[in-house]
Formats: structure tokens, C-alpha cells, sequence
């Protein structure tokens, strides 16, 4: 790991304990991640959803330390394995797994697709499914609550394969010379996909090792651990709001699944995704917060209630039935509409 | 009525828009400090400050990215890519990203921003620096795609374009920029999606966009004086909202078609246009619907090749007299 | 014959050009070790070695520029761009660098490469991986365009596309990879440029492209049994090079035409191939032209709002009671 | 300056000065490019050269440093300000201004102009005129070379302004991951058309700075003096050729004059166009040969062969007719055509 001394590194070497309270919305959070993807994982297999599905489940603490951690006017900006991040934010769960089952009472009325999450009201600003393609248009909305004053900052979610993409470099600089506040979080789960992602990058921490080519801190951090997570998401939101500029934050974590609904995950050597599932970030924090005298009946609290939260959430997607067709064609344009001619 | 080139236009149009509404930012390379390469952004930079007159690196998708980003979140702002060619850089950004996002966000967010460029070939600059692009954003659902042939219309319609809360990919024709014509003083505003009627006429209907505009006249000229034929002008101006309205009138009346286009051949806005006529006034027309384009292939860069493969009034009163045989 | 699926014909002539080439390379993104994440390219890393069929990072930009660069200097590449919405990101080296130097070096070098990729709606992957965008390719000069319809013609276009001395954009339909039919055995080429007449009939010509082609047939024969109406069916095959001949002499037989396609509304091949005809075989024509496609929207992601949009039988079969009227 | 220990900072630090011969070859070098250039720059003001024109003037160490220590059968890719690149690998000079003016003895019979010149059988891969794309393809014929086995290097020029756009990146770390022997030439002009680069990048050596990024030697070298740049070129070029993989070069210089045709250039300080004019490559080198001892009668002849090369090239694309229309629509295809349908 990089041995940086710069603020963010700081706080992930001594993360602060946060309050009892604010430890159970992470593992609040986990838990709501961890119980929809896993009844996603489920629909599909019952192919209630169709077409495809990335699945964050394994990387829940970094979607989890950011949401406790961001204000509820920030920007989130995530990809098509982005559920996590998009729900953390307090939008519906039935929203999400009837967007997943393209169902009326889905987040977008199933226009979107399991891929494009998006609720603007909630600061979840879009699930972005060409690779790179957002790191930008987070930086986009970062000048806009830079020139309106507003201290709001945009948060930026992608992967390590990502990191090879031209979009990256173009948005990193952008937001360095700019002074944006922005924070780019790379969730290094070590695949692009397939392939390994040492196989196809040039340097050891795909983001991290290039962050000095915009002039920011090398920040390596381990991303199972919720509270280093949201220790380190803290500082960079704090800078940020100060005008101090982006951040650039290679987190290490894991899926424990496949990369999407077609594959299951075989190119993994078997110990390493043994030595991963050890680390899992929720078992290895409920532990940590009984170690630490937090009550079981608390945890087991939430657990319960994320439980029937997901019971609820699914039921409801099932018992919606299919969108309108008429919304098919609608809202190209602002006025509602996809009249192209007069 | 002042005299204004079609670049000072621009310049006015962007200023009129800043002057109304604080959300309206502008970013693009060299057009802060410089004035532009094309010095249609003179005086921008002085008037409205550097935090909304802001000079980019060379990174295309950097500044679509942040115009959609800031687009989403309350800002209306303006981008330029400073040649059309170079949308190939960012055409992610604009076809995936900006045009299909209100859609599949179910209508939650807009996209009120305008990507100016100079687009067109005549100035010699070889393939790279030269083609004619409208065509690319006119395939895409989610853009407006809009073309002015003249001062007044740079001024109008960029700045409803400006107002406008969707996606505007607005094609400045670069051999055009030196030419001055009239243009209303004070606000001047010209709704997206009305066709003009450049002249009237009654025995074929041109249809043309931006540079091909002042070309159509001038055959439509020669076809009165030599050849006694009433040739009617319509400029498109806007490609997407399509003013079929004003162009199918126009078929009815003349029941005969002809679309020049600086475009290569194939696919683009004239087939568009012809296919249109063909499938709902089949029974109007009176003779085949002809286009009249470049050639499909890249521009030569020599000023007379380049002449030779550009649609010219010559080519467009010969295809006209040919249909009238 | 044998029965092969359309995925399996993609890497079937991959290997028969590897084969008899050793200057055919193949590079993407999961292509090599994983076999392709359509599982159209298993095999080839172990027939072939690493050498030959590489992984790459997520840089569409620097695959098809290494294509490029290796296709002027000797070798036959073919590059995978995972899913055509993703041309998006690399547009600039397909169209400005790899179909304009050719003609801007007056024919000093040449391009011999395929882009293959999964094209099309169907799978319910919503609107940023599902566009049809071979349009994109047909307006640009210098680019060859071809998408099968079946597994036949995914092994022989393909082997023909990789001999072939031009750039070609090959879009393989991602809801057909499944489908299986009969493959001649044994080294199989297709030429480009010659459509295919999928199905004779005289009373109205149906032009169709990769996946609208079995629906097409489809509503072909309904027309044929329950309206008593004898449609053919033309396969375009490749719309670069476009074989006006095979369609034109379809629509003077018939003096009907219909296109199919599955791209959003606008400046699609559909409008190419309508516009050639109300030119050229104006005077051939006895009804108006009609285009089937999809609205002009990005494809909206649940099942059932996709084929709602998306052209089916049925309504190819309403278009042409219609035409028929 | 960075003061990296590798194998390029070191033939930086002690160029061995070359044999009397290939200094006067270097001089030839620059010496040609000099001339050339400002009889376009002629040519122009007598509006006998159309349409814009990226002048080198200042710039030509770096062309000839490179030309000079190329092998017959390397590669070049360039960029619009590329005469001068084109011209060291032994292209026509008749060629290349004959192109420029768009006349029949046109190295391109007036197709590409002047931001596309190319000559296929000298090496010269051709000038791009989008920034970065040229980037790719220059690691493209890498990797045929690498593959053929050939021996060929490639040598890509691009500007730093190009520094920031996407395709830089995704080139570089492709180039390393696949140790291709390609070597990146970033001549550092102070300025990206009128914008000072470091206005508009985050690091203050746009290119080495980033050279980590990609797992390569941080080299920054003075572009003014021939001898360091034909030691550093044959020292990458040697490394490209042993199979040890890309390298990125940092040069840098200054053009005298403005960005193209259409630009005076006035947004810089007169100092500073003072202060490089000194610097200029040709008279500080012609300076150092005469110090070292060269014949000054060997100088002068070469200044005369090349003066008289320039009025020869003048006067034949003078009387060169423009190119026949027919070729207007030709060579789209292989087969000449441009023919799309049958
Ligand atoms: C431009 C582009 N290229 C390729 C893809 C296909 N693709 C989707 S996810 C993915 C891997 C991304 O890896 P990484 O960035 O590490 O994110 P992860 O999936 O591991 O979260 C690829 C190649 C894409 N969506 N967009
Ligand atoms: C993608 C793209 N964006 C913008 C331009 C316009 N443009 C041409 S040259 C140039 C500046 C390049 O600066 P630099 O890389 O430093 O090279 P220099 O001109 O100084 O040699 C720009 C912005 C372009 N040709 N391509
Ligand atoms: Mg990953
Ligand atoms: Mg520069």
C-alpha cells in the first residue's frame, strides 16, 4: 500500500471510531446492499429479471462509507454495477428491484434497466454503463455546484479497469486544473471483467500510481473495511468542500460473484476468492462491532428489518405489473415527447 | 438592422444569452482568451469574466462531460468543439451520455445546453478539418440539430438554442463565418424548427441547409433568367425539430423535389428528406425526387479539388434541368 | 452443411482465415483467455496462441488504433469492439483516421481490418447497449459496412471481410447469437456487395438487414397465407458495398418497396435505399415508399417496452395492407 | 528538469558528441527544415499556399535529432506541424511544398494537404491532424513490427497540448503493457495553440510528469541542441529495438513564430520569444561545429546546397499544374474507386 501522508491517507491510517449510532447506519447500509443484490441474484435465477445484472456484493462498504458519509444534497455518479451506490442514497428499494424487473413501479419506469439507476431528487444522478464515460460528467456537475456555491460535491464510483480509458485521464486533469470538487473513487476488485487487471495495466495500483499525473496524493485504501472507507470519504468530502479540489481514491475490495448475470466467475484462483469471502466486509464488521460492546440485539435489529424491508421491496415489484406501452416513446425531449418534425 | 458577419453573430448571440441568465457558462478551448479560433467569441472572456468564459485543455470529452454535468444540475451551458470533425473525439459523450440520458432516466433530468462547432468544408484544410457532420447528430434520437445560412440566423437561432431545454448541437459553417448581412438589433430570438422560404417559387422546390443555402439562390436565379424556371428556396435551418410543414407545402405546390447537401452521399439529411416526400406525397410528385451531394468521400484538400466535389449552382441548375426534361 | 449457431460461425471463420494467414491477428477485450463475452471467440486462443489473439485493456481508442497501425504496415488485424454502442468512444480512428488516410495519402496505404461487434436491440440491456449504429458507418466515406442474418453468412462475410483490402465494419446481431442453421463445411466465403434474395415474390419488395430479415420472412409468409400477397424478401447483407442492382431489379418486378430496419427513424439505410429508388426507379413505383423502424428513441430496457418499439411482424405486415390499399 | 538515472536521461546528460559527418548530416537536417519552412511561410503571404499551415520554425532539432538517428526502414507518425518530420526521413521537398500549394507534383496530388503529408515508402506513416489519434496507430505499426519480427521502431511526434486528451493515455499504457517498441516525442512548445500549457495541465511537465503513470523513465531533454536529442533518439530507439519496450520523451522548445497561419502569436511575451530566438537550434549549432572546429567551408556548402534544394522545389511546384479533377473521387478503395454501390 502507498505510505502517502497527505490528508486522506491520514485518515485511513487512523480512521476514527465513529458513534455507535452512525456505525449501525453502516452496517445498516451493508446489510440493505447485501439482502437486494443477493434477491436479485435470485429473480434472476428465476428469470424474473432479465437481461443483465453486475453485482456488487463483497464491495458493500464502500458504497456504504461514502453514503454515511456524503451530505444529502451531493452527487453521486456511479456505473452499471452502481445498485449499492444508488440505494445508499435512500432511494426505494422496490424502485430499484422493479427497475431490475422492468416493472411499472420501477425507478425509471423500466426505461433505464438494471444498468441506469438514477434518482435526481435523491443526488443519485445516473448509472453510467459506457465505461468512463461519467468520470467527466461528475466533473461537470462539480464546477456547476462550484459556480453556484452551493458545497456540493460530486462523487464518482468506477472500477480499475476503467483506469485505461481515455475518459479517465481527460476528467482527472479537468478536475485537477479546475480545482473541482469531486471525488473519484476507483473500487479496485482487481478484474476488468475477465481478465486480470495487472495483465493490462502498466502500473501496480491502477489509479493510485497514476494519481501524480494530476498532481493529486496517492491514496491506496482497504475498501472492505467500512470504516476506513468512510473515515477517508470524509476527509475528501471535507476537502472538497473547501475548495481544495478532487481526490482521487483507489479502494481495494472483491466481488464475490461473477462480473455480470452470464458469468460465474471461474478465471478466479479458488483460495482468492476463499481469502476475499474471509474479508467479507459485513460478517468481518458485525464481528468487529460486537468486539467493541456494540448490542447483538441492535445488530440483529437491523438485520431484521432489512430482511423485511426486501421481502416488501420484492413483493410489490411483483405485484406491479409491466409499464404502459405509451411510455415507450416519451421523454425524449423536455416537453415530454419524440416528435422529431412539426 | 446592423450589419453583422455570421461570426460577430455569434459572438452577439452568446452575449444576449449571458446578459439574461447567470446559468449560462460557456467553455472550450482557446475560446476564452484568444477570442476563438475563429474569432467568434471576441469579447466574451472581458464582459462576462473568466468563471463563465473558461479556456479547456485539449480534452473533447472533458468539456462534453462537464457541459452535461453542469447541464443536469442547473447550469444552461455552452460548449464549443471547435471543429464538427472533432466530435469523433467525444461522440460517446454526446450520442450515449447527453442524448439518451432524459430518456432513460424516465424525464427526471434536461439537458439545456448547446455544443457549437464549426463545421463544413471550402477552406482548404484537407479531410480531417473540413466534413460536414450534421448528418451524425441528425441519426441520433436526443439532439436538435440546428444550421444557420446566415447572420440573422446565427443570432436567432443560437439563441434559442441557448433558451431551448434540450440538447442543441448548433453546426456554424466555417466558409460562411466572413460573410455580413442583416441582423435585428436588440433581442433577436428565431424558434428552432421553422423552415424558412428563402424564395418563393413554383415549378421545383431546393431544399437546402447552411452553405448550400446561398448556392440554391443563386441557381434558383440562374433558372429564372436562362432557363424560365421558378425555382422555390427553402433553408431548412433545423434538422431535428424537421419543419416537414414548410417543406411538404412547398412539394405540393411544385411537385417536384431537389435537396442539396454538403454532406457525403449516403445517408444523410437529404435522403431523410427524400424519403419523407416519397412516402407521404408519393401522389404529389410529378417527377423523380433528386439529391444533390458530395460525392461519397473524404474532402480533397486542394481548392480545386475541393471545388470540383462540392455541390455548386452549376451541378444544382444542371440536376434541375435535367428533371425538367 | 453442419449446424452451427451464428456465434459459432463468428469464430469458425476467424479460424479459417487464421489459418491460411499468418498475417491475421485478432485483438479485444476479452477475447483471448475468457473466449469473448459473447462466446463468440472460443478456441481461437488456444489454436492460435497469444501472439496472434490478444487481450487488451478497455481502451477502444488504442485497439483500433493499433488495428490501424498494423494494417498499414503489413498485417490483416481484427479488432472487437464489444458492443457498437461503444464505437462511440473510438469513433475518431474509425472515421477519421482509418477511412480518410487511404484517400488523403492518394492511395499510398491501406487499411486491410475488421471491427467486429455485437450490434442491436432484443436483449433487454437498455438504451447504451442496444443501438443499431451501422448508419453511423454507412454515412461515412472509406468504410465498408456488413451484418449477416445468419450463420452462413456470418462464416462467409466474415472470411470475406478479412481478405478484403478495405476496412470493414462488421456487425454481428447480439439476438441472433443463439440462432443455429446450416454452414457449408469446409472454407466458406461470401463476397461482399451482393444481397440476397431471401424469399421470391412479386407483389411488393421487403428490404431487411441482420436481424429484421427472419421477421421480415416472417410476415412475408402471413402476407402470403392470409392476405394472399407475394412478397420478396431481400437480405442486404452489406449496405457497403450496397447492391442497388439485386434491389432494384426487385422493386421494378414488383413496383413496391418496403425497408425494415431495426435503427431509430432518422437517416438510416432504410431512407438511403428509399431515396435511391424515388430517384432511380421513380417511374417503377406504384405506391409510395414505406420505412419500418424502430421510433427515433434510445431503446428503452424492460422486455415488453422494447418490443413494443422494436419492428415486428406484425407491423411490417400493417405496412404493407396499407401500401396495398 | 528531472534528473532521472535511466538509460535516456543519461545519453541526455552526456551526449556523445557525434563524428563531424553526422553533425554536418544534423545540420543538413535542420538546415533543410529551416528553409523549407520559411519559404512556405513565403508562399503564404504571396497566397500561393491556401488554407492554414502549423510551422516548425524553431523546432527543427528535434526532427532532425530523430531523422538523423532513425533506421531506413523505422516509422514516422507526425502530426499537422509535421513538414519537418516528414522531410528528414527523405521525402521530396518538391513533394511537400508542391502539396502544400495543392498542386499535381504534390506528395498527396494535393489530397491531403498540408496537415497530412506522407510518404509510405520513406517511412514517413503520415501527419495527423486530430490531436492524440496518431498516438495509437504509431503503437499500431509497433506491434506489426514486434510481430513481423522486423526490427522497425516507431516514432510518434505530438505536441504538449496533446497531453491531456484521451487517446495520449490509452496509447502510453497499451505501448508499455505490451512493451512495444514505439517512442513518444513530446516536444514541449510552451503552448497548446494560444493557451500556455500550464494553464491547462495539472503537472508541470505535461509529459514526464505522467511517465510513471505508465510505468516509464520520467525524461525531460533540451529540444534546442541536436546532439542531445540524436543521443537520446539512438538511446530509445536501441531500447525499442533490444525489445525493452516504449519510451516517452519530453522535449523542450519553442516555435518562433504563431500556432498556424492565422496566428501572430501575440498572446506571448516578447521576452520569451527573445530569449528562444537566442536559443535558436541552427545558429547556437552552427556556432558549436565552428567552435569544434568544423570547416567552415563545410557549413556554408551545406547552407548553399540547401538554399539552392528550396528554390529548385519552389520553382518545380510552381510550374506544376492542378492536380486532374478526375482524381478528386479516387482511391476511397483499394481499387482505386470510390465506388459504394454495384
Ligand atoms: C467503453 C466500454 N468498453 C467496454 C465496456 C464493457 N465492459 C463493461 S464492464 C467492463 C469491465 C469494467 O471493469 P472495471 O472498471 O474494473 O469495473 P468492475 O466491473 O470491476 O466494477 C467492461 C470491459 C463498456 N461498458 N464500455
Ligand atoms: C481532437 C482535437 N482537438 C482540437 C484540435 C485543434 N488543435 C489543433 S492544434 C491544437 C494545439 C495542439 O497543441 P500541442 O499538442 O501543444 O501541439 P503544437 O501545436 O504546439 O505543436 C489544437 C487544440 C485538434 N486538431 N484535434
Ligand atoms: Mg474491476
Ligand atoms: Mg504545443
Amino acid at each position: 500500500m502507498t505510505t502517502s501522508k497527505g490528508p486522506l491517507m491520514t485518515a485511513a491510517a487512523n480512521p476514527q471510531t465513529p458513534d455507535t449510532g452512525k456505525r449501525l447506519e453502516l452496517y445498516r447500509l451493508m446489510q440493505a446492499c447485501r439482502v437486494m443484490e443477493q434477491r436479485a441474484y435470485d429473480l434472476f435465477m428465476q428469470n424474473l429479471i432479465k437481461g443483465t445484472s453486475h453485482l456488487a456484493l463483497g464491495q458493500e462498504a464502500v458504497a456504504a462509507g461514502f453514503g454515511a458519509a456524503m451530505r444529502e444534497d451531493d452527487y453521486t455518479f456511479c456505473t452499471y454495477r452502481g445498485h449499492n451506490h444508488t440505494l445508499v442514497r435512500g432511494v426505494s428499494m422496490t424502485g430499484i428491484l422493479g427497475e431490475l424487473m422492468g416493472r411499472e413501479c420501477g425507478l425509471l419506469s423500466g426505461k433505464g434497466g438494471s444498468m441506469h439507476l438514477m434518482d435526481v431528487e435523491k443526488g443519485a444522478m445516473g448509472s453510467y454503463a459506457i465505461i468512463g464515460a461519467h468520470m467527466p460528467i461528475a466533473a461537470g456537475a462539480a464546477w456547476s455546484a462550484q459556480y453556484r456555491k452551493s458545497g456540493q460535491v460530486s462523487v464518482c464510483f468506477f472500477g480499475d479497469g476503467t483506469t485505461n480509458i481515455g475518459a479517465f485521464h481527460e476528467a482527472l486533469n479537468f478536475a485537477a486544473i479546475w480545482d473541482l470538487p469531486v471525488v473519484f473513487v476507483c473500487e479496485n476488485n482487481l478484474y476488468m471483467e475477465y481478465t486480470p487487471i495487472g495483465d493490462v495495466t502498466a502500473v501496480k495500483n491502477p489509479a493510485a500510481d497514476r494519481a501524480p499525473a494530476y498532481g493529486l496524493e496517492p491514496v491506496v485504501i482497504d475498501g472492505n473495511d467500512a470504516d476506513v472507507v468512510y473515515a477517508v470519504a470524509q476527509a475528501a468530502l471535507e476537502k472538497a468542500r473547501d475548495g481544495k479540489g478532487p481526490s482521487l481514491i483507489e479502494v481495494q475490495t472483491y466481488r464475490h460473484g461473477g462480473h455480470s448475470r452470464a458469468d460465474p466467475g471461474k478465471y478466479r484462483p479458488d483460495e482468492e476468492v476463499a481469502a476475499w469471502k474471509e474479508r467479507d466486509p459485513i460478517t468481518t464488521y458485525r464481528a468487529r462491532l460486537l468486539a467493541d460492546g456494540v448490542d447483538e440485539a441492535a445488530i440483529v435489529a437491523v438485520e431484521e428489518e432489512q430482511a423485511a424491508r426486501v421481502d416488501k421491496a420484492e413483493e410489490t415489484a411483483r405485484n406491479s405489473g409491466p409499464p404502459p406501452l405509451e411510455i415507450a416513446d416519451t421523454d425524449v425531449w423536455a416537453d415530454g415527447s419524440s416528435r422529431w418534425r412539426n | 438592422m446592423e450589419k453583422l458577419s455570421y461570426r460577430e453573430a455569434v459572438s452577439a448571440a452568446i452575449a444576449q444569452e449571458m446578459r439574461r441568465d447567470d446559468s449560462v457558462v460557456f467553455l472550450g478551448e482557446d475560446i476564452a482568451a484568444a477570442g476563438g479560433v475563429f474569432k467568434t467569441t471576441e469579447g466574451l472572456l472581458d464582459e462576462f469574466g473568466p468563471l463563465r468564459v473558461r479556456d479547456t485543455p485539449i480534452s473533447e470529452q472533458a468539456i462534453l462531460g462537464a457541459a452535461a454535468g453542469a447541464a443536469m444540475t442547473g447550469l444552461r451551458p455552452i460548449a464549443e468543439i471547435m471543429f464538427s470533425d472533432f466530435f469523433a473525439v467525444c461522440w460517446d459523450i454526446v450520442v450515449n451520455q447527453i442524448a439518451k440520458t432524459r430518456f432513460m432516466s424516465d424525464g427526471q433530468c434536461s439537458f439545456p445546453l448547446v455544443i457549437r462547432s464549426a463545421n463544413g468544408g471550402g477552406a482548404r484544410f484537407g479531410a480531417q478539418h473540413s466534413q460536414s457532420v450534421e448528418n451524425w447528430a441528425m441519426a441520433v434520437p436526443g439532439l436538435k440539430v440546428v444550421a444557420p445560412s446566415n447572420a440573422a440566423d446565427v443570432k436567432g437561432l443560437l439563441a434559442a438554442s441557448i433558451r431551448d431545454p434540450d440538447p442543441v448541437l448548433f453546426f456554424e459553417q466555417k466558409s460562411m463565418y466572413g460573410l455580413k448581412s442583416d441582423v435585428p438589433e436588440g433581442e433577436h430570438v428565431v424558434p428552432l424548427g421553422q423552415a424558412a422560404v428563402a424564395r418563393e417559387g413554383s415549378d421545383v422546390t431546393i431544399v437546402a441547409l447552411a452553405a448550400m443555402v446561398p448556392r440554391a439562390l443563386k441557381a434558383a436565379e440562374t433558372l429564372q433568367n436562362e432557363h424560365n424556371i421558378s425555382a422555390e428556396v427553402i433553408d431548412v435551418r433545423s434538422l431535428v425539430p424537421l419543419d416537414t410543414t414548410t417543406i411538404f407545402a412547398s412539394v405540393t405546390k411544385t411537385g417536384r423535389l431537389v435537396t442539396v447537401e454538403e454532406n457525403p452521399r449516403l445517408c444523410g439529411w437529404g435522403a431523410e428528406v427524400s424519403s419523407l416526400v416519397a412516402e407521404e406525397l408519393f401522389w404529389d410528385l410529378d417527377s423523380p425526387i433528386v439529391r444533390v451531394t458530395t460525392p461519397h468521400i473524404p474532402l480533397p484538400s486542394a481548392d480545386t479539388l475541393e471545388d470540383a466535389v462540392m455541390p455548386s449552382p452549376a451541378r444544382i441548375i444542371e440536376n434541375v434541368l435535367q428533371m425538367a426534361d
